[in-house]
């Protein structure tokens, strides 16, 4: 058996603590450790955004980071995007907007498009497209996805 | 994923000596978005060597006179974020806007592309267009190779046991010139080039002939190639459609391909001329514009 | 009378007969009638007193989900389908 | 008092039925609460893997799983031989037939391996690693054998034959032959060759179309837990969890009441995830180690080993005469249906021309078995690949006569009384309506400029189904219902299905409560497929919302001292016919159940006909790079008729998904397959579906031409909007470059090479 590593990281604002092999992805870790099941494994190698989280500031592909390399790092994962007051505005508007069929894809796009908000508030459409090509999306067409990160970027800004 | 070990040396001769050791047993850790999906394709690897913490691997610097320095570990999005980066180097940019999606630039490093040698690199010829030069650390220190050079087969590259890159310069833009950089994929983000070629050209003060140009190609070759050729017959020569055509054709001509799932031998000769026509075209309309 | 349309690959048992019109009150009876007529058709429509599966009977257009006891009317039209289920 | 059908069918002032209430497991799936198959945590589980073929085709010689087994952490191996023996039969699956003994030997191979990928030992161990290191000790000895991977080559009578002893059936005839070949139908109308003779315009043209897959982002899973009473119990992502008990019960000899199947949320399906793969394996493995076990397919395995879509060779031939009137049709259908029997020729040829009245018809359709995955159901199995030819044949008759393609297809537009060509004749359908709308869409009314593009349409046609559901409700005393259905709910369907409910009962939809359940916990449901699940379990949903209003209206009498014919209950208000004093609401009237008799409980299971098939009709306007051949969707437009729209915006979400799917079909997405028959391409990197960069906005009109035989109209939405894409976007492409594109998908390469055949591009 492999011997483990002990990693601290900040996950959704809270320091943690876990045991890891240093084949273990953050993905696996936050799955199987911490019992974070929000991220999703799609392909396991970067192609679906599925599993997508931010680290340090940017969104990345939890599958394609070993757990070992998160040692001092901030991570966001979907778990930490809605507060106990409510909802993120993008969780809101993937709502009304039914921006979700299976949903197994909607955690990673959220995680997303709130990456990118957080940069760019009011992109176009053309810029969220790009942003999201990323993340795939197999019953949606992407149609309502895209209207409902437009909506809460604008909600956003309004508010 | 087989087992591994896992190091964070911390400085370049921690890290040369544990690659020396391990020769071909240790692989490069940057922005593990190729080796960490190989080791998943049970690519077997003693030790993975995570060059972050070496402090020349994160370092990113540019001057307008000394050019551009990205370490081994900057993600391209730090690069292209960077403003002055992504006007001085706008056909470098291109290509790192392209390399994989959002997430994957968050983490991918050119360094990492070009270590990869993949013949499809996106970075490569955009790298060779702009001169680039890789610095290597190694047991014998430090050597410099054009990366038009660094390429010697699919996968296969100039690194001698023991050695890493740490780090790759580009020279100053010149003034009057503009590069650009482009691919064809059958989808339009997330895909591995077919073909994609990229094209850096210094026009003269009154932005209508050439004074010179490189023009690089990848995906049709088993490394991505510099068309010297073409640079020759641009440079001096008035910028119209028939003279980029007869570059692009050089290009067309150097083009070696293989056919597989990505694209046929015919249509990636094909391509090879028409993106090079592209990129000095977007190359020459950006130097217009400087 | 009812008609059965018979498939265009169990002609040959009908005499090349795309359509026959046939006593009986229900599937089964109608079925029993075609056999009696046309020997062999029965088994290639029915397996342990089930319709076939992958086969459908369809009355008047409407799938049957009530099998051999299916009530038929004098004016109805019996046609032997594919059954389909869909993704 | 509104209780039977006709009081619901065609109402234009529904309160709840056409409005957009949020879904009501949105939430969860908006935090990364909802739990998915992979998402099942138990205490002791063990990891599954499962070794796979590296041959399409072999013999089997001898597997030693000797080393594996000394491996640290590994629990337990199992090979086919740990499946109880199958007798050769054919055995209903609660989803269409299948045979046992087909279906064991794909869950694990028997003798010999039929495509790269086939399951052949499956792993359990204390880590997902340990399980994956284990697999690299199994010693598997192969004889290989020439794999046969196209279709037509498949059919030749020399063909290497992937079971040996598979002869042809046709319509319950067995030809006795050996052949790869295991079914041929035929549809014969009229007289087509006559017909053909007669007509002024024929075209012929021949088809191919790749293999495809369903790419659902979730990945294939199962644990199981096979617990020391006997009794197994599988945890999954399906699409019908009945169907899972059922075949996981055949396969392992029980009988059904000692299986229960609990679905997860499941992460998309679009017809693949019915067929079991995991979950026996699971449940074996939790009975040889007495812990549960989970399975999760890896992205790779999901490509080479799952259910895509068959792969096809068709022939199309159509005449019409000058007037414009179609007068015959031809077809022949050869799909592939991989490494085991059973494709989708049959709905394919049922539905090849199924949108025109057209009365002299002749259909061939086979299945052919290929060393490739066993094909499984995708969205509309068969009819997109069908429609493909169809559609392209009739915008070359178009063409020739010079007609609109929209007005042509109008004109010999099937409708009421209809024959179809597999004999039975259409009831109310909305094919003309679908039509008339893209006729009149400010897409089809405006021009589109510029060199190289150009315009298509198509239209589509699928049956739908009907099929088992069962419903149970209970009333909760704050005037909320608490709904229990067996319908897994990949696309929103909780929300259509209490919305059925909620409108019978007039109480808004956020007032319903629906729980999808185990199998133990609802009555038999059959899955969530054939576009049924708003139609049937909706209709459950209903029929157990007139259950309990029949006894709501009872209490309310009870409660009044009056009798029961003196109540009404309107949009859920009860009044007193003969005191109009006496009113109160649902929520009221739930507040005193305790007085008037306790619980109550209405439920319902349906097996409905009435079963309406749905038509779309599409318009696309493409680009093409005359460089490089790549197309681009500018814009695309769906008009369906969906019958009566429940939830509008997940009635557009299918449209959207469908059309989404089917470009991604018409234009990038195929299996690429060595030579020696490896999947190349098992990844989401070179298995290309769209991305958001590659597809416009996606424009919906929803056509709602009631069917009659639901209590809301309904028909049923998901399949059809996948049928009419590759058609519609070769005729576009046929209108911006002058070629006919034959081979799906229209990749950028076979785009430039029939560019170059006309001389154009090449620089």
């Amino acid at each position: 058996m492999a011997r483990k590593t002990h990693v601290t990281t900040t996950i959704n604002g809270e320091e943690t603590q876990f045991l890891c092999e240093p084949r273990n992805t953050l993905l696996e870790v936050l799955r199987d450790d911490l019992d974070l099941t929000g991220s999703k494994e799609g392909c396991g190698n970067g192609n679906c955004g599925a599993c997508s989280v931010i680290l340090n500031g940017r969104v990345v592909d939890s599958c394609l980071v070993l757990a070992v390399e998160t040692e001092g790092a901030d991570v966001q994962t979907i778990e930490g995007v809605a507060t106990p007051e409510g909802l993120h505005p993008l969780q809101q508007k993937f709502l009304e907007h039914a921006a979700l069929q299976c949903g197994i894809c909607t955690p990673g796009f959220i995680v997303a498009a709130k990456a990118l908000l957080d940069r760019e508030p009011n992109p176009s459409e053309e810029r969220i497209r790009l942003w999201l090509a990323g993340n795939l999306c197999r019953c949606t067409g992407y149609d309502k996805i895209i209207r409902a990160v437009m909506d809460a970027a604008e909600t956003m800004e309004t508010a | 994923m087989y087992d591994f070990e896992y190091a964070t040396p911390t400085t370049v001769d921690e890290a040369v000596s544990i690659l020396a050791e391990n020769g071909e047993d240790a692989r490069i850790l940057a922005g593990g978005t190729d080796i960490i999906a190989q080791l998943k394709e049970n690519r077997r690897v003693k030790v993975l060597v995570d060059v972050k913490k070496i402090q020349e691997t994160t370092a990113l610097s540019y001057h307008s006179a000394a050019g551009l320095s990205v370490g081994a570990a900057v993600p391209c999005c730090e690069a292209y974020e960077t403003e002055e980066i992504a006007a001085a180097y706008p056909g470098l940019t291109d290509a790192m806007t392209l390399i994989g999606s959002i997430q994957i630039q968050s983490r991918a490093t050119i360094t990492g592309n070009l270590c990869n040698s993949s013949p499809a690199a996106d970075s490569i010829p955009a790298m060779i267009a702009l001169g680039a030069v890789a610095k290597i650390v190694g047991p014998n220190g430090e050597r410099e190779v054009a990366v038009d050079s660094f390429c010697t087969g699919p996968g296969q590259n100039v690194l001698e046991n023991g050695e890493f890159v740490l780090s790759v310069h580009f020279p100053a833009p010149a003034a009057n010139s503009g590069g650009f950089f482009l691919r064809f994929i059958p989808r339009n983000e997330m895909d591995i080039a077919v073909a994609n070629a990229a094209a850096y050209v210094v026009l003269n003060d009154a932005k209508t002939h050439f004074e010179s140009a490189r023009l690089a190609v990848g995906a049709v070759a088993p490394t991505p190639l510099l068309i010297e050729e073409a640079g020759s017959l641009l440079a001096g020569k008035e910028i119209d459609d028939d003279i980029i055509q007869q570059a692009a054709d050089l290009a067309k001509g150097q083009a070696n391909p293989i056919t597989d799932m990505r694209g046929t031998v015919e249509q990636r000769i094909h391509l090879a001329g028409v993106l090079s026509k592209r990129a000095i075209n977007g190359a020459v309309q950006r130097a217009k514009e400087s | 009378m009812p008609v059965v349309w018979i498939p265009s690959l169990m002609r040959s048992l009908t005499d090349g007969k795309e359509q026959v019109p046939i006593e009986g009150e229900t599937l089964r009876a109608v079925i029993e009638a075609l056999e009696s007529d046309f020997p062999g058709f029965k088994a290639r429509v029915i397996d342990e007193d089930r319709i076939r599966p992958g086969l459908a009977v369809s009355i008047n257009g409407e799938v049957t989900n009530e099998g051999l006891r299916q009530k038929v009317g004098p004016n109805d039209e019996v046609h032997f389908v594919a059954a389909i289920s869909g993704g | 008092m509104a209780t039977k059908t006709e009081d619901y069918l065609g109402k234009t002032d529904y309160k709840v039925v056409g409005t957009r209430p949020i879904r009501h497991d949105g939430t969860d799936k908006v935090t990364g609460r909802a739990i998915y198959g992979a998402d099942v945590r138990m205490s002791g589980l063990l990891y599954g893997k499962v070794l796979r073929s590296p041959h399409a085709h072999a013999r089997i010689k001898s597997i030693d799983v000797s080393k594996a087994e000394q491996h640290p952490g590994v629990k337990s191996i199992i090979t086919v031989a740990d499946l109880p023996l199958q007798e050769d039969r054919i055995a209903e699956l609660g989803e269409g037939a299948a045979n046992l003994t087909h279906l064991r030997a794909n869950v694990l191979a028997d003798d010999k391996v039929l495509y790269h990928g086939h399951a052949v030992a499956a792993v359990a161990a204390t880590s997902l690693n340990a399980a994956e290191e284990a697999l690299h000790l199994i010693d598997v000895d192969y004889e290989e054998l020439e794999p046969v991977l196209d279709v037509r080559k498949a059919m030749e009578s020399d063909a290497p034959l992937l079971i040996e002893n598979q002869t042809t059936s046709s319509m319950g005839e067995d030809t006795g032959t050996k052949s790869n070949v295991s079914t041929h139908f035929q549809h014969k109308l009229g007289d087509a060759e006559a017909a053909f003779a007669a007509a002024d315009i024929v075209v012929e043209r021949e088809f191919d179309t790749a293999t495809v897959h369903q790419g659902y982002i979730e990945t294939h899973n199962a644990t199981g837990h096979w617990s020391t009473d006997g009794t197994v119990t599988v945890w999954c992502s399906t699409q019908g969890s009945f169907t899972v008990r059922e075949q996981v019960a055949q396969l392992l000899d029980l009988s059904v009441s000692r299986v229960k199947v609990v679905p997860t949320e499941i992460g998309g399906g679009f017809g693949g995830k019915i067929r079991v793969y995991l979950e026996p394996l699971a449940a074996v493995l939790s009975k040889k180690t007495g812990r549960p076990v989970q399975l999760v397919m890896t992205r790779e395995e999901v490509l080479q080993a799952t259910g895509p879509t068959a792969g096809s060779y068709i022939r199309c031939k159509m005449g019409a005469k000058k007037d414009g009137k179609l007068v015959a049709a031809e077809a022949y259908l050869a799909y592939e249906s991989g490494g085991f029997p059973g494709a989708w020729a049959a709905p394919g040829s049922m539905c090849i021309f199924a949108p025109y009245d057209i009365e002299n018809v002749t259909i061939d359709g086979y299945e052919v078995l290929v060393n490739k995955p066993q094909t499984m159901a995708y969205r509309a199995p068969g009819a997109t690949n069908a429609a493909f030819a169809s559609e392209t044949v009739i915008d070359e008759i178009c063409e020739k006569l010079g007609t609109d393609p929209l007005e042509f297809r109008l004109a010999n537009s099937s409708k009421e009384g209809t024959r179809r060509a597999d004999g039975p004749v259409f009831p109310r359908i909305g094919h003309e309506e679908c039509l008339k709308a893209a006729l009149n869409h400010p897409h089809y009314k405006s021009k589109l400029e510029g060199p190289n593009r150009g315009r298509g349409v198509a239209s589509g046609f699928w049956f739908n189904v009907g099929l088992k559901s069962s419903a149970a409700a209970s009333v909760n005393t704050d005037g909320t219902v608490s709904l229990v259905e067996g319908s897994t709910d990949i696309g929103g369907t909780r929300t259509s299905i209490a919305m059925q409910l909620a409108e019978v009962l007039g109480i808004p939809a956020e007032d319903v409560k629906p729980s999808v359940v185990d199998t133990d916990s609802v009555g038999y449901t059959d899955v969530t497929g054939g576009s049924r699940t708003t139609f049937a379990t909706g209709w459950a949903a209903y029929e157990a919302a007139q259950d309990i209003q029949r006894q709501t209206i009872g209490r309310a009498a009870k409660l009044w001292e009056i009798s029961e014919e003196d109540v009404t209950c309107e949009e859920g208000v009860y009044r007193s016919k003969s005191d109009p004093s006496k009113s109160m609401s649902f929520k009221e009237l739930a507040g005193k159940l305790d007085d008037t008799g306790g619980p109550l409980v209405g439920r319902a299971a349906v097996d409905p006909a009435g079963v309406g098939g749905a038509f779309a009709t599409m318009i696309v306007d493409v680009e093409i790079d005359e460089e490089t051949g790549k197309i681009q969707i500018l814009r695309a437009t769906l008009c369906q008729d969906v019958g009566k729209a429940i939830h509008p915006s997940y009635v557009e979400g299918q449209m959207q998904g469908g059309v989404a799917q089917g470009i991604g079909w018409a234009i990038n997405e195929e299996y690429f397959y060595n030579a020696d028959g490896r999947l190349a391409n098992g990844s989401l990197l070179d298995y290309r579906m769209p991305t958001a960069l590659d597809l416009p906005l996606l424009e919906t009109e929803i056509v709602e031409v009631p069917n009659p035989g639901h209590p809301y109209g309904v028909r049923g939405v998901g399949e059809v909007p996948i049928i009419p894409p590759p058609a519609a976007v070769a005729n576009a492409v046929y209108q911006a470059i002058g070629t006919r594109m034959e081979v799906l998908p229209m990749s950028p390469a076979r785009i430039l090479e029939a560019l170059w055949a006309k001389g154009n591009g090449k620089s």
